[in-house]
């Protein structure tokens, strides 16, 4: 039997001990009326070399086409060594180190992450991680509306130039809470938050400013004027913030007079594979003064009892494990396994390698946009400083165009005309350190091609 | 076993420049850049992999250690299902690429879907929640938005056992519902009487786990869902201990409205030292308006298009306007849907069925066992479903050595501790879930080993308390872990 | 620098504990004009971003043909779980057991690997592997005619069923030795060796018989006959054997009488991936009496100072280490890695997986063979008894067909012509348990269209 | 941290049936069938996971521990090596696959084996010796052949430094050579008057290592070299401390003939607990007509065809008829050459000159530490090579602490010990080489332990002589070993 090690000789030694006739008299509390037959539905059970051999047809079928999408999920180069470590059963098949002693191994990959996290943003706690960028941001509103005490409002102004999926997932999982979400527009010229929306709110009560820094376009935010704003007008600031940017920008900690409060963000640029979406991990930093507000697990380092240093799981009294139906949230688990990645990745990376990273981004960014810029057909839509994103206008309906490239093995970029239907046929396009120069002369050989 | 930070093997200068690119200047303008350089660790690569395989070593797991950890279904991560979710194809799809070039995929996503629904009796599947969690909150959201929609706004209560996880009643407050406790009998069933009292025209709906968190089968699931129902209220399924029921029972067939599964238990992707996991739901034919966004769509393929007989569509807000919308920013951890794709394919029906047969066998032997060596069952009446729970209190008042002490003592002997001092309601407990991928032999070292450790505590009870002594640490100073909170590390300045 | 740690403060505090001004002045026992320039021919230094793109682009370029090739390299399904173990690395980066205390895991390992060969092929003694199957031919040779102390003639007796590369790598790698290899002709029906042409040497001293079984061809020898006859001539009988068909067939120490006297294979097909051919690893098992003779580490099992049981390399007097040029091989690694793969995938299959992949090859092989002949201008040269190879002949050159299925992606398998001009136009061809119906129906169809 | 044999877990009638195909009943006549069934071991997937990840984890290894093994080179195992060649293509690419699917890995070896000549200073590469010993013979083989083809008949003898590998004699003795062994002189170079007196028309050749066994550069290379070649004798280069000179000297100036390249050492291919290696030999001018097979060839396509520039193809007996032959059933072993591949083209040019830099800097610095620290260089007057020698004989006479103690006791301090007990010339001598890959904090890390270690010697020998403590097991019982041997696991009969 697959994976059962049961042989009929220790069945039936195991039923007499137990006194049942059969496995089956084990659930005979179950009512009869609710046995159900065997589905029949399901398939027959494949060997290991049946499914071996489907998963590489299906595989193949994808296949592995040229990739200039981004929009929250990049392709970057993650070392061997991340996922052969990774991988190894010891950190693979363990759970959520609840035995401290047998799980130091865990406990201080994550104590390292939470310093490499803080350290990033410029921030004084990190947690254990989140479930992805986008929970992330909804956990920090919840966790803003619980932290500011002075705030009654819980509205929260959130900038149109914030990933609409991460708007979207904030809204569906604040729902049965009373939180009041604002959008920001956008400047049409800039394509950065119009800063001068803001004035409307002037005196209100407002819990917490969101901002998305490189925004959704790929642009810079003025971050330092909105979070003095926010912090003018009382209001927390939550910063959106892309982790590879941050060995080169200002981290949000330094971010106007007195920084962010919370910093949340996407953590797949750090050793996670694109792998259709997850998993992922989020990242939540803030103030040491809101660590007992914070969501998702910590770990302290303290000492042994023969006064030797080791880690664990701490205020876990924030938990809904301890604490139920009053915890800061329902999150049980974090995403271990991908901040193991991420720890790995940033520990063979270091600052010069994500520095490295970052500039190499934004260099071939602007060399995609120069070659496709070239083309008839296709304008830059927004000219400020941007990362490693930015959105083309082009001269016909974008869906056909990408359709037609991926004919051609392109992942030419995202439509925009879904979530942005004011820009017209606007395309967003990505291109990180994986893309070569070849890359994209072929991207702009076949987009040419398309649109002549 | 003393492994330092890896900070400390940090030097200025030092790297490992073979991963990522020559340093060109990034263009930043003055306002936006970063002035002091961050701080990460600068070691060699292979400095990187001494380091963390070593930490590594520290750990219990599965694949080293027995790991009875009741309520987490630490069974067998078979290895195909990690190597085939990770061939280069997988890994390198990008979340948003084009449907047409995603077939594969897809085509497996709603395979997961349709077999998911076939075990568990549901109408519907979303594969979107990424955590049991969320698939928690997805689930009471789905009854919020039903009761909404139908103008039936009073409905805020939720109703939880005591004995819940304490995800459910999270979860609860989380979707802005009021909490009901109702209370467990003795014989580890719910108190249909104290459920009578609290079900009205404010109920929501209500969460169970059948078997539930005690380790046994609610006998009275059908009067509970009548009574439920009966009242307006939607009945939730937690799919914690699905494990124990697979190709028995169906929550669907009991009367449940929605589901959720954790994949990395029942379906074994990995528990990667505390995630990801994956919370698929399951819904009802009432809730199927309002399931999270995207799932996947299959359509008949006319004749003469290519060889292929289906194409795959994922469904959105555009397709399900009702729907309690997106959990997360693409579709949730197709990773870990990949690994349970590929364990369901290869266990098909009669291997699943199988899952909970020899699950349930285990935890009733091990319960057996147990019993005849003088360990006092919480529930000695009821059959084990694929746990159950022991007491301590016995030991503890009469010799001093509590359910953690023997816990601790459990990891000198090399095995992985229960799960203590849940659920709440049973004094000095361990919840004890084997699993049917562990042998008769191991569950007879670990009795073997609760035994020795019996023995020790009435001869040397300040040994046992003193445990563990072979392990990295030895007992953490939690209250200092708290009090004195270090949670990222400094440098010394100077 | 890549994988160098140094920062320029180590290397300046090293050159001053050294005294020594430069780097370069370390090299300065080397004759200066020895010294050459930096080699210009060199290629710069890659990322591993670069290489990795460029090893997808090579690896694609090849491709993944349907396989039907067999001639001594076997493609079977290997658990996943084999290699996720051996490339830990804890087995994948230790080296030869020396400090047996700190290699535990590999001697241990080594030893189970060895009881599995000497439980496979009915012997008393396996070594821990030797290079591959063809040297451990090699080593058999010479092993025999050290062992065999009666015989002077160190003459071998060899069938021309024996892998002709085998035959070409024992004459190799015995150059330097007086050995001479007699080789016996096959029955032009059977296509097994012909047992007539023993009779000639009756009464002469032959220090060895060679048999391979199954054959070349896949086809099954009268070892039982052949084994006796070279005892009753007072010569050793060497036995070359699939390690996979022993899941089945009777074990080389039951053949004839007494049994053979030292066995030797390719391990490929117990865990090792084809891989272009090579790392695999070459077996070889015998009868006690012989273990002083034998080449390749031994692993015994012993007890520490504390009477615990441990595993170290024993015998090593017979090592080229200890004993210099009186040593009974120049060999000094073995295929460590490889033979760990090899305890991984037999504890998977056991007994009933191995007779399982056994019968599965020959059914496999039968429908493939029942397929091709069903077309014009097939038929099967040798019907006798097989295991999972077989000759077939074509109507015209098989060279030409061959690379016509190549390019159709099928792997169709190997030309005889060269080795076995005999044969005429003649093509080897395997079915393991890896091919399914649909893939012998695509390589019949195929074949169908190439010789209609 | 004791682990049963795997056999012990088995259980009739258990197993990993995922793993293998229905049982359907062979086809063998009675004659040949197997009447008794093989025993190996029944045990469950987990069982076999967990036993051998445990297993593993009782190991030494370069990632987890410094492991200075002289004459070894015991550095850092690049993953990306491991991991691109083992892509599906490349597994699961047949060894006698037609060559016209076959370009990508064609392509690879031939680039390998254009960088070897480069590196070397050689001008032919063959790439099929499955280790190091392999490349010798193959070596040495040429050499004789050569000899043979131009009737030179006489040549039998190979000289050989008594300070060499013990391969090298026993190559010798097995290419039907007779062995001449020459002294080494006190300053660790060889002695050219005994060369002298030994050299002549027996000569076949002579095979050296430079920098030599004992770690130091043979400063008169150039002199034995004519006085071998002026002889009429070909000069051998054994390849085990090439990573000492890579872009600093090359065997082809130095006058080498032939030389064998071990892969797994210089170019960092896994050691993999004793294999596999590789032992690529490259050859001169007058050694081309008698490489083994078979290598790549490279030709130029005509254009237009397709976009490749070239084609390869296999060169064997056909091309090359007086090769010394094959010496593997196909071409050696592929996956380690392609590990070699990748890990030559990530360094480059300046990537490959720093090994020899940074080992040889690290191997110095060592030595001067040592030095320092009251340790007995067996060489005190010459630079180190990227190793070097320290002898323990005074410890010995003085403590009763011998080498093979401080190897011991030093795995007790976390390292693995160095090479102990050769060279055989210089008494109680530990061979000692760190690698360029490992850090100056941890030969810090391993000097401290070797004067704590020596301390403990000085304070209580017996503690010294009684290490290791730590490890799974203690000091082993060789001679037991040996007398009661036990070489595979018999189940108790009955």
């Amino acid at each position: 039997m697959p994976f059962i090690p049961h042989t009929p000789s220790d069945v039936s030694e195991m039923l007499a001990a137990i006194g049942a006739p059969d496995i089956d008299a084990l659930f005979d509390e179950i009512p009869a009326a609710l046995r159900t037959p065997p589905p029949e539905n399901l398939p027959q059970g494949l060997t290991e070399m049946q499914i071996t051999r489907l998963m590489h047809a299906r595989a193949q079928l994808d296949g592995q086409p040229l990739n200039f999408l981004g929009a929250g999920a990049y392709e970057h180069h993650i070392p061997a060594a991340v996922w052969a470590i990774v991988s190894r059963g010891e950190f693979y098949s363990a759970y959520t180190p609840y035995q401290a002693e047998a799980s130091q191994g865990t406990l201080q990959v994550l104590y390292e992450f939470q310093t490499m996290m803080a350290n990033l943003t410029g921030m004084q706690v990190s947690n254990a991680s989140l479930y992805d960028g986008a929970s992330a941001l909804a956990e920090a509103c919840l966790m803003a509306v619980r932290a500011h005490r002075q705030s009654r409002s819980a509205r929260i102004l959130v900038p149109a130039t914030v990933h609409p999926d991460y708007r979207h997932v904030a809204r569906a999982i604040t729902t049965g809470q009373s939180l009041k979400f604002d959008v920001l527009p956008y400047g049409e010229e800039a394509g950065t938050l119009d800063l001068s929306s803001l004035e409307r709110y002037s005196g209100q009560d407002i819990t917490a400013v969101v901002v998305q820094h490189p925004n959704f376009f790929g642009l810079l935010e003025d971050v330092d004027a909105i979070t003095d704003w926010a912090h003018a007008q009382g209001a927390m600031l939550i910063a959106v913030v892309n982790p590879v940017s941050l060995a080169i920008f200002k981290p949000p900690g330094e971010w106007g007079e007195k920084g962010a409060d919370i910093v949340v963000g996407e953590g797949q640029p750090l050793g996670a594979p694109l792998a259709s979406g997850g998993p992922y991990f989020g990242f939540m930093t803030t103030r040491m003064e809101y660590v007992r507000q914070m969501p998702g697990r910590l770990i302290g380092r303290t000492l042994d009892l023969d006064g030797k240093p080791g880690f664990s799981l701490t205020l876990q009294a924030r938990e809904q494990h301890i604490r139920r139906s009053k915890a800061t949230s329902n999150i049980c688990t974090n995403q271990g396994l991908l901040v193991t990645a991420a720890a790995i990745h940033l520990s063979l990376l270091g600052a010069t390698g994500l520095e490295s990273v970052a500039a190499a981004c934004q260099a071939n960014t602007s060399a995609l946009v120069e070659a496709l810029t070239g083309i008839d057909g296709v304008r830059l839509r927004f000219a400020g400083p941007r990362f490693h994103e930015a959105v083309l206008q082009l001269d016909r309906q974008v869906d056909g165009v990408l359709q037609e490239l991926a004919r051609r093995n392109i992942a030419g970029g995202l439509d925009l005309s879904r979530h942005f239907p004011g820009l017209g046929n606007a395309l967003l396009v990505c291109a990180t350190e994986t893309r070569t120069p070849e890359d994209i002369r072929t991207y702009a050989h076949v987009l040419a091609e398309i649109l002549t | 076993m003393h492994e330092p930070l890896i900070f400390t093997y940090s030097r200025p200068g030092r790297g490992a420049p073979a991963q990522y690119p020559p340093p060109v200047p990034p263009e930043v303008p003055e306002k936006f850049r970063r002035r002091r350089r961050v701080v990460l660790p600068e070691v060699s690569e292979l400095q990187a992999v001494r380091h963390f395989t070593r930490l590594s070593q520290l750990n219990f797991s599965i694949d080293t250690h027995f790991y009875p950890l009741g309520s987490c279904t630490m069974k067998y991560n078979p290895r195909a299902c990690n190597e085939l979710a990770m061939l280069p194809q997988m890994l390198g799809r990008h979340p948003l690429a084009p449907e047409s070039l995603s077939q594969g995929f897809l085509a497996c996503m709603h395979e997961l879907q349709e077999m998911l629904k076939e075990v568990t009796g549901m109408q519907g599947v979303s594969l979107t929640p990424m955590a049991g969690a969320q698939g928690e909150f997805a689930g009471v959201a789905m009854i919020r938005a039903y009761h909404q929609a139908r103008g039936d706004t009073a409905r805020e209560e939720i109703i939880v056992p005591d004995a819940a996880h304490g995800t459910n009643p999270a979860t609860a407050t989380m979707c802005g519902c009021k909490v009901i406790e109702v209370r467990t009998l003795e014989n580890g069933d719910i108190d249909i009487e104290a459920l009578k009292q609290v079900v009205g025209p404010k109920t929501a709906g209500i969460m169970l786990t059948n078997p539930s968190t005690v380790g046994v089968f609610e006998r009275r699931i059908q009067e509970v869902a009548s009574l439920v129902h009966g009242a307006g209220g939607l009945l939730y399924y937690d799919g914690a201990n699905l494990n124990a029921i697979l190709g028995k029972v169906r929550p669907g067939d009991m009367g449940f409205d929605v589901i959720h599964m954790n994949l990395h238990k029942t379906f074994s992707t990995p528990h990667g030292g505390g995630g990801p996991g994956s919370g698929a739901v399951g819904v009802g034919r009432r809730l199927l308006p309002f399931m999270p966004v995207p799932f996947v769509e299959r359509e008949e393929v006319s004749a003469g298009h290519a060889q292929l007989r289906y194409r795959y569509r994922w469904m959105d807000e555009r397709d399900l306007p009702q729907t309690i919308g997106r959990l997360s920013a693409f579709m949730g951890n197709a990773g870990v849907l990949l690994r349970a794709y590929v364990y369901m394919r290869m266990l098909g029906r009669a291997g699943l069925e199988r899952v909970a047969e020899y699950a349930t066998l285990n935890a009733n032997y091990l319960l057996a066992r147990l019993q005849q060596a003088g360990f006092e069952p919480a529930y000695p009446q009821r059959r084990a479903s694929h746990e159950f729970i022991i007491t301590m209190k016995r030991q503890a008042r009469e010799l001093g050595v509590n359910a953690m002490d023997f816990a601790k003592r459990l990891l000198d002997y090399g095995f992985h501790a229960p799960t203590t001092y849940f659920p709440l309601l049973v004094p000095e407990c361990l919840l004890i879930e084997p699993t049917e991928t562990e042998s008769k032999q191991e569950l007879d070292a670990f009795v073997d080993a609760l035994i020795a450790i019996q023995r020790e505590a009435q001869q040397d009870a300040a040994k046992v308390k003193g445990a563990p002594y072979t392990l990295p640490v030895r007992r953490l100073d939690d209250v200092r872990a708290a009090k004195q909170l270090d949670l990222a590390y400094r440098e010394d300045p100077g």
